[in-house]
């Protein structure tokens, strides 16, 4: 079966006097099927640089993102065009997405134009108004504005708009709701849900807050330091999760409700700037110095991600020697 | 919190110490100041530092200079070209040889004769006895013959005075002879360290300059001879002061003013008021604002003289068409010389030649009949159409056209003194030009820019005064020489037109040597202006006289008419006319 | 953002004393480079003018003395061009001039418009007077014109406020050069309270008396007036403007609600806040401002550097024109490295963006 | 408040560009029915004022008021044009530096930084006496090309935070080109604020021109206000007593100032509050 998105060994180094390893060897793949992939990880951990080079917006400085099994770096035009049309992106901050001077609904417009989705101003117009609705916010409210006159919410839901009228295959959600009201978190998140279910997009949700991903479902990828710490189901992560950091992650969330925000760097340990910056000092687990369990191996070579020994957890991949038997023992 | 406070304090002490030490190194420069501390053996008792506010005004002669920008204020080395020592007052107060002017009047000073032998192969100099230095010291024959052996040592180092002294030999005779031997005969020998308006050679002390480098001593007591002595030098205020020498070797010429002061005013706006409350007694300032003056301090009068150097314009021949005699002649007549002459800042006149008069023309070496015939002052904007119709020049919808048929458009340079004359003649110039259908742009230079794209030709007028020595005007036809013409782009030393004419050139070749005061050679001055009138490669526009104000409140004796022009080294012959108002 | 802002912190935080050793390092580095530069592109640059000393000073002989002599002018001309190292190819004068500028001193070779007496020398005698002026007017102008800012952002609601900032404005936009020959014209001239220009009176030699220093102090005022004026006016403004906004932040206004007492809002929050930005706009413009007293002086004819190089300018004196562009962008240089190097202690949030 | 400002300005423009555009025709048809009043020696210089000669006449022979009223045209005109130039190039530097990346902009910003700290009246000197055959054109020119480095200099920064906002990606994955980025996207924003530094560049322009006027190193003969001001003090006309010769091109040269510094904050205080601050900060 052919994977909608695959990601191999992406690693992305952002140089400077103390190099920044934002990305250091993930991969994941989004089957064909609609569905939902999370991504968490404290601020720092690398997956708005993730969902930054998905959109082929950031080129990585190793590894490969192959859309429909073509890498998207392509020089191939056409093929580029297509992938702008089916892979989009909605936003963290909903207010810095608009252009100050223009109308909220050039966002609309602009794409229509672009990717020659209607074929008279009538259409376009009924097409603008038809994408309004599907996200609930009335057409007369929000046609005519400028951003700095609608509500966060109205405009975060204006980007689904667009991402509706667009119907792309792909959605890369860099923390959609953080910065909007508890309350219409819920129904942003609904959205994503019904739009998988309705028109068969698939979303990569990237967030640091887990009472979304709990409420979204789907995959989870955890982050830390730009690698991938633990990946599996939702339910199976969240409820018992197997890596140390994942532990710490989940014990601080109270429970998964969307409407309450959790709060962030609980633990209060948030590295910046990709911890240590030579790629000799990086062989070794990098929550290592921050585990209560760390053990001599973890700080010797870096854990493979790989299904944990001794448990009958399928989908499970786990970063971490404490489910690794020979080196449990060695 | 309390850390960053702490930086902050630190770094605004930091700050403060920072200014305060700039503050604190510059409260006030430390100016040049040259306080003559070596005393000569014979002179008078130890003077008390004098400085300009305690001098009696009624015993202090102040003279407000001008100067080019190398003013000097800490040298006082003649033989520098780079030294430039007319406003401090050294080339004025310290004296030179004997000295011929305009009028052909000979006025011996440290020296009182010279005399060629019949082939004009040996020249005989007699220096004056007695004379003293400055500072007391004698200065004998041995000074002379140093200062002859010193020159000819530079010869190589750009000294003035240097050149003329290759291929010649000289020797003493007696204790006041000196008697040169030329290689070949030359009438004229003299002239090129004796016969200067100004700056001529002169004898430097031997006690003071031997061993020193001519290029770099600065003669900081400014030793020389003459009736005054350095007291002080100041940079900062361009101030300098000197007091008279009572042990004067020529008591007869010994001046009035017991102090003599030179200061340097740039801005004449600034000095009308000084000059209105009596700060100065002589001096140069534009004549538009004397006339204020005046009115409001009835002791300044103007003193008027005639500038030794009249202004004319040069063509430069290589630049079509200005190659063609009856184009230059065209354009000379499309030159309204009177009407610049009236906007001069004091009344001016046209005149005809281009070298020194006296206001009469030197019928000696001018051929009236040829200035006649071919216009050399006339305005006749209808003639020169004509001449222009005449030679070819088309005129093409109101444009006049070259011979290969390109409109005709000239450059026209000029540079401002702050003289109206000096700037509007181009102006005139290109509004008459206009109507006949030619193209002048009058063009303001800097005066560097000026001095360098004059010389290497890259211009096709070119204003500028015209400057030669007294009853001489070899110099006029001489940079005329072909062999001054260089390609443009590179230096020529002559009259910068890059002329060309065989037959000028041989009448050259003959004056350059002969005797001015035959009759012979004045017969080939007279051919050459004939020359000269009909090619025109420059022409004559006006004569300039120059005023300068004279405070008589503390000091008179100057007057308009005396044979001297009233600023730079004349003043030396000027001085001994000054005496106290009361 | 908020998320960004967390990262900034943190890493100032983490990576502290090397990253401040790297800055310094860098823009230390940047501060040579730029120097090296600017003195290149002065030294070519200004042999491309046309003319050149000796053709400028040949034609001074020519009038000061009447006719010359055409060959002893070629002896005094190649002379001069092997004082000045005028007949050397142009590479060779600069590899001449950078290696004597940086191994001997900064020797900058003979200079024209005083000769014999060296470039460098001409400038230490001149410097003083460019510096004094300088540092005077913009120090009195930055503390006059930053309090008086205070004030009238403090008060910004006053009629009397209006009427200063529109004499500011006012101020502000007249050159400088219009300030001062306003000034040399009706002070100098007019009223004839100062006199109009000069260092000193000139009958006075420097001493250090009462009647001297009295003088030097009378002819001081007129030109640090005309730089200060028109400074300080944009100091003041530009200070009313920041005590505006700090004044419009937040903070201020629970300050305010907390019941702290207004001047110590003044004083601690205000002020403090609105002074990084305005010590940033001192350094931005001192080179304006040495262009600036520059004028000046050459209006009120102090011997300074600008003086100078007008002279300087007008003999086509290269080594001594290039001594003071060098010795004014070094200035202006080194102060902005100063600045630059020292606002990180005020403000710890500058060190990550600078 | 805001408005008044703007009216006061623009008021005392239009009155000055009145005085610039019919001024000259006035002064020839009117005061000089017969005569040239501005060709050079068509009267004695120096004379007073007078009914004939409102400013007296200047050091070359002509009508001062005449020559006044002509130089307006060729200041402003040399201001405006030296500040379109500066203005551009500063503002397609500043785009270049804000939205390249790396090593390029750094050295754009080093480079700026060194053009903005070079004293620029040295060389501004030199090239008055470099430039052959001086015309306002030329001159407008060479103040641009040095007029640039602020304009870049603030420019930049403003780019930078413009393009990292979040909806130049969107624009990107809405399929936008770099050069629709920049003109359809960054450019429009900052429109306001490139008016404003445009004023500043054309102030900035006709004070320089005046100032190398006045220390005597000027364009050689361009009529301008700054050459009226230069000779005046030059040939001293103060001290002949020709007060208007002086005042006026000055009081000229000052409402311009003032009236395009008044249309500026005006402006500046409708479209953008924020940016005031980081401008008069200099």
């Amino acid at each position: 079966m052919r994977d909608l998105l695959v990601v191999e060994d992406l690693q992305q180094v952002f140089k400077g006097r103390k190099p920044i390893y934002a990305v250091d060897g993930v991969s994941f793949r989004l089957p064909e099927e609609p569905t939902i992939l999370n991504l968490v990880g404290e601020s720092g951990s690398g997956k708005s640089t993730i969902a930054r080079i998905i959109l082929a917006l950031l080129r990585p400085t190793a590894g490969h993102v192959l859309y429909k099994g073509v890498d998207i770096f392509t020089r191939d035009r056409k093929w580029k065009r297509q992938f702008r049309a089916e892979a989009q992106a909605v936003f963290q901050d909903p207010y810095s997405v608009y252009n100050p001077v223009y109308k909220v609904e050039r966002v609309l417009k602009l794409v229509i134009r672009k990717f020659g989705l209607a074929s008279s101003a009538a259409e376009a117009r009924q097409r603008m108004e038809e994408s309004l609705r599907a996200v609930d916010l009335r057409p007369q409210e929000v046609m005519g504005r400028y951003p700095h006159q609608l509500s966060g919410g109205q405009r975060q839901r204006l980007m689904l708009a667009r991402v509706y009228l667009m119907r792309p295959r792909l959605i890369i959600a860099d923390e959609p709701v953080s910065m909007i009201d508890a309350g219409m978190r819920a129904s942003f998140l609904n959205i994503l849900l019904d739009f998988r279910d309705t028109y068969g997009i698939s979303t990569l949700f990237i967030t640091h807050d887990l009472s979304n991903a709990m409420y979204l479902g789907g995959e989870i990828i955890v982050l830390y330091q730009g690698r991938i710490m633990e990946r599996g189901e939702t339910q199976g992560v969240t409820k018992a999760p197997l890596h140390p950091y994942a532990q710490l992650l989940m014990s601080s969330v109270p429970v998964p409700d969307p409407s309450r925000r959790w709060e962030e760097d609980v633990t209060g340990l948030a590295l910046a700037e990709g911890g240590p910056s030579t790629s000799s000092q990086r062989q070794r687990c990098l929550f290592a110095e921050r585990c209560p369990q760390s053990m001599d191996v973890c700080w010797q070579a870096r854990p493979i991600l790989r299904i944990p020994d001794g448990a009958d957890m399928a989908a499970r991949h786990v970063a971490c020697y404490l489910y690794q038997e020979e080196q449990k023992r060695g | 919190m309390l850390a960053t406070k702490s930086k902050r304090l630190a770094f605004v002490a930091a700050m403060a110490a920072l200014f305060a030490l700039m503050a604190c190194a510059s409260p006030v420069s430390e100016p040049i100041v040259i306080e003559v501390t070596s005393t000569p053996e014979p002179m008078m008792p130890a003077e008390v530092e004098l400085v300009f506010g305690d001098l009696p005004r009624d015993e202090t002669f102040i003279v407000a200079s001008q100067a080019p920008n190398n003013d000097v204020w800490d040298s006082f080395n003649h033989y520098q070209a780079a030294t430039y020592n007319n406003a401090s007052g050294y080339n004025q107060l310290t004296q030179e040889m004997p000295f011929l002017e305009w009028d052909g009047v000979i006025y011996p000073w440290l020296a009182q004769s010279w005399e060629y032998d019949g082939d004009g192969t040996e020249l005989t100099l007699t220096i004056t006895e007695g004379v003293n230095w400055n500072d007391g010291m004698p200065l004998t024959i041995e000074d002379w013959l140093f200062t002859l052996q010193y020159n000819a040592d530079n010869a190589d180092k750009g000294i003035a005075w240097a050149s003329f002294l290759t291929d010649i030999e000289w020797r003493a005779e007696g204790s006041n002879q000196i008697v040169f031997t030329l290689p070949e005969s030359n009438f004229r020998f003299h002239q090129n360290f004796i016969g200067h308006i100004a700056g001529a050679w002169r004898p430097v002390a031997k006690h003071v300059w031997e061993g020193q480098d001519a290029t770099t001593f600065k003669n900081p007591d400014a030793i020389g001879s003459g009736p005054y002595r350095l007291v002080s030098a100041n940079s900062d205020t361009r101030t300098v002061i000197w007091e008279r020498r009572d042990e004067y070797w020529d008591p007869e010429r010994l001046p009035a003013p017991k102090y003599q002061v030179w200061l340097k005013r740039p801005e004449a706006d600034v000095a009308v008021f000084e000059w209105e409350e009596g700060a100065y007694d002589l001096g140069r300032i534009p004549f538009q604002l004397m006339t204020r003056m005046m009115s409001a301090n009835a002791h300044i009068k103007p003193l008027v003289h005639q500038d030794p150097c009249p202004r004319g314009l040069i063509f430069n021949v290589m630049n079509e068409p200005l190659d063609d005699p009856l184009f230059r002649r065209a354009l000379g007549l499309l030159m309204n010389r009177q009407a610049v002459a009236n906007l001069a800042n004091v009344p001016s006149y046209v005149t005809p030649v281009l070298w020194p008069n006296t206001g009469e023309i030197d019928e000696r070496f001018y051929d009236a009949a040829a200035a006649e015939e071919f216009e050399v002052t006339t305005f006749d904007p209808e003639k020169a159409v004509q001449l222009l119709d005449e030679a070819g020049y088309a005129l093409v919808d109101g444009v006049r056209l070259d011979k290969s048929g390109n409109p005709i458009s000239l450059d026209a340079f000029y540079i401002d003194i702050g003289d109206p004359a000096w700037t509007v003649w181009s102006w005139l110039l290109a509004e008459q030009a206009e109507k006949v259908g030619i193209e002048v742009n009058p063009r303001l230079l800097d005066i560097p820019t000026f001095f360098a794209q004059g010389p290497n030709g890259e211009f096709d007028i070119l204003f500028r005064w015209f400057c030669t020595r007294p009853s001489d005007p070899t110099a006029m036809y001489d940079g005329l020489h072909s062999k001054y013409a260089m390609p443009i782009g590179e230096r020529s030393s002559g009259i910068p037109g890059r002329y060309r004419n065989p037959e000028l050139d041989a009448i050259i070749d003959q004056i350059r040597t002969g005797d001015p005061a035959s009759a012979a050679t004045q017969e080939l001055f007279r051919q050459a202006y004939r020359i000269w009138a009909e090619e025109q490669p420059y022409l004559s526009l006006f004569g300039e006289n120059e005023g300068v104000a004279f405070n008589t409140q503390y000091w008179t004796g100057l007057e308009v008419g005396q044979p001297w022009v009233h600023w730079g080294a004349h003043f030396r012959q000027m001085m001994v006319w000054i005496v106290p108002a009361q | 953002m908020v998320a960004q802002e967390t990262e900034t912190m943190e890493a100032a935080e983490v990576s502290g004393r090397r990253e401040a050793v790297h800055y310094i390092v860098r823009r230390f580095g940047i501060y040579l480079f730029t120097l090296w530069a600017a003195f290149t592109v002065a030294f070519f640059v200004f042999r491309m003018v046309p003319g050149d000393p000796m053709t400028i000073l040949l034609g001074q002989l020519s009038r000061a003395e009447g006719q010359l002599d055409p060959e002893e002018a070629e002896v005094i001309i190649a002379h001069y061009r092997e004082v000045f190292g005028l007949d050397e190819p142009l590479y060779k004068q600069y590899v001449f001039y950078l290696g004597n500028s940086i191994f001997r001193g900064l020797d900058f070779g003979p200079s024209f418009v005083a000769y014999p007496t060296p470039t460098r020398d001409l400038i230490v005698q001149r410097l003083p007077w460019t510096v004094g002026i300088f540092t005077t007017s913009v120090l009195l102008a930055w503390i006059a014109g930053t309090g008086l800012g205070a004030v009238m952002g403090w008060l910004h609601q006053r009629r009397l406020t209006g009427l200063a900032v529109a004499v500011s404005t006012l101020l502000q936009i007249t050159p400088v050069y219009l300030v001062a020959l306003g000034l040399i014209i009706y002070v100098g001239f007019a009223l004839r309270w100062l006199p109009p220009g000069g260092p000193y009176a000139a009958h006075l030699q420097p001493t250090w008396n009462w009647e001297f220093i009295s003088s030097l102090l009378r002819h001081a005022i007129l030109p640090m007036l005309s730089v200060m004026l028109t400074l300080g006016a944009g100091f003041t403004l530009g200070m009313r403007a920041l005590m505006i906004s700090v004044l419009g932040e937040d903070y201020l206004t629970f300050a305010k609600a907390k019941g702290v007492l207004p001047l110590t809002i003044l004083k601690d929050y205000a002020l403090r806040n609105a002074l990084i930005p305005q010590v940033t706009g001192l350094a931005i413009v001192l080179g304006a401002t040495l262009n600036g007293i520059f004028i000046v002086e050459v209006l009120f004819q102090l011997p300074g550097l600008g003086t100078l190089f007008v002279q300087a300018m007008g003999l086509r004196d290269f080594n001594t024109m290039q001594g003071i562009v060098l010795f004014s962008i070094f200035a202006v240089l080194t102060l902005t490295l100063i600045v630059d190097l020292a606002l990180p202690l005020l403000d710890p949030r500058i060190r990550k963006t600078v | 408040m805001k408005n008044a400002r703007i009216l006061i300005g623009v008021v005392m423009l239009a009155v000055i560009l009145a005085v610039a555009l019919i001024g000259p025709s006035v002064v020839d048809r009117v005061l000089f029915p017969d005569e040239s009043p501005t060709s050079r020696g068509s009267y004695r210089p120096y004379q007073l004022a007078s009914t004939a000669h409102p400013i007296g006449t200047d050091g070359d022979g002509r009508d001062g008021l005449a020559v006044f009223v002509s130089s307006i045209t060729p200041s402003l005109a040399i201001g405006l044009i030296a500040g379109l130039i500066s203005t551009s190039l500063g503002v397609a530097l500043g785009f270049f530096a804000g939205y390249a990346e790396g090593r390029l902009d750094t050295l754009l910003r080093i480079l700026i930084d060194m053009v903005l700290v070079i004293p620029t009246l040295p060389l501004l000197l030199m090239l008055a006496v470099y430039i052959e055959r001086w015309d306002l054109y030329k001159l407008a020119l060479i103040l641009g090309l040095f007029g640039w480095a602020f304009v870049a200099r603030v420019i930049r920064p403003q780019v930078q935070s413009l393009r990292e906002r979040s909806y130049v990606d969107l624009a990107r994955l809405s399929g936008e080109n770099t050069p629709e980025i920049i003109f359809l996207e960054l450019l429009p924003p900052l429109l306001p604020y490139i008016v404003y530094v445009l004023s500043l560049a054309v102030v900035g322009a006709m004070l320089a021109e005046a100032g190398l006027q006045i220390i005597g190193l000027g364009a050689g003969g361009l009529p301008t206000l700054g050459f009226m001001i230069a000779k005046g003090f030059r040939e001293g006309v103060i001290g002949v007593g020709l007060l208007g010769q002086m005042f006026l091109p000055a009081g000229a040269l000052i409402v311009v100032f003032l009236s395009l510094n008044l249309i500026n904050t005006g402006l500046d205080q409708i479209f953008n509050p924020r940016l005031q601050t980081t401008i008069e900060g200099r």
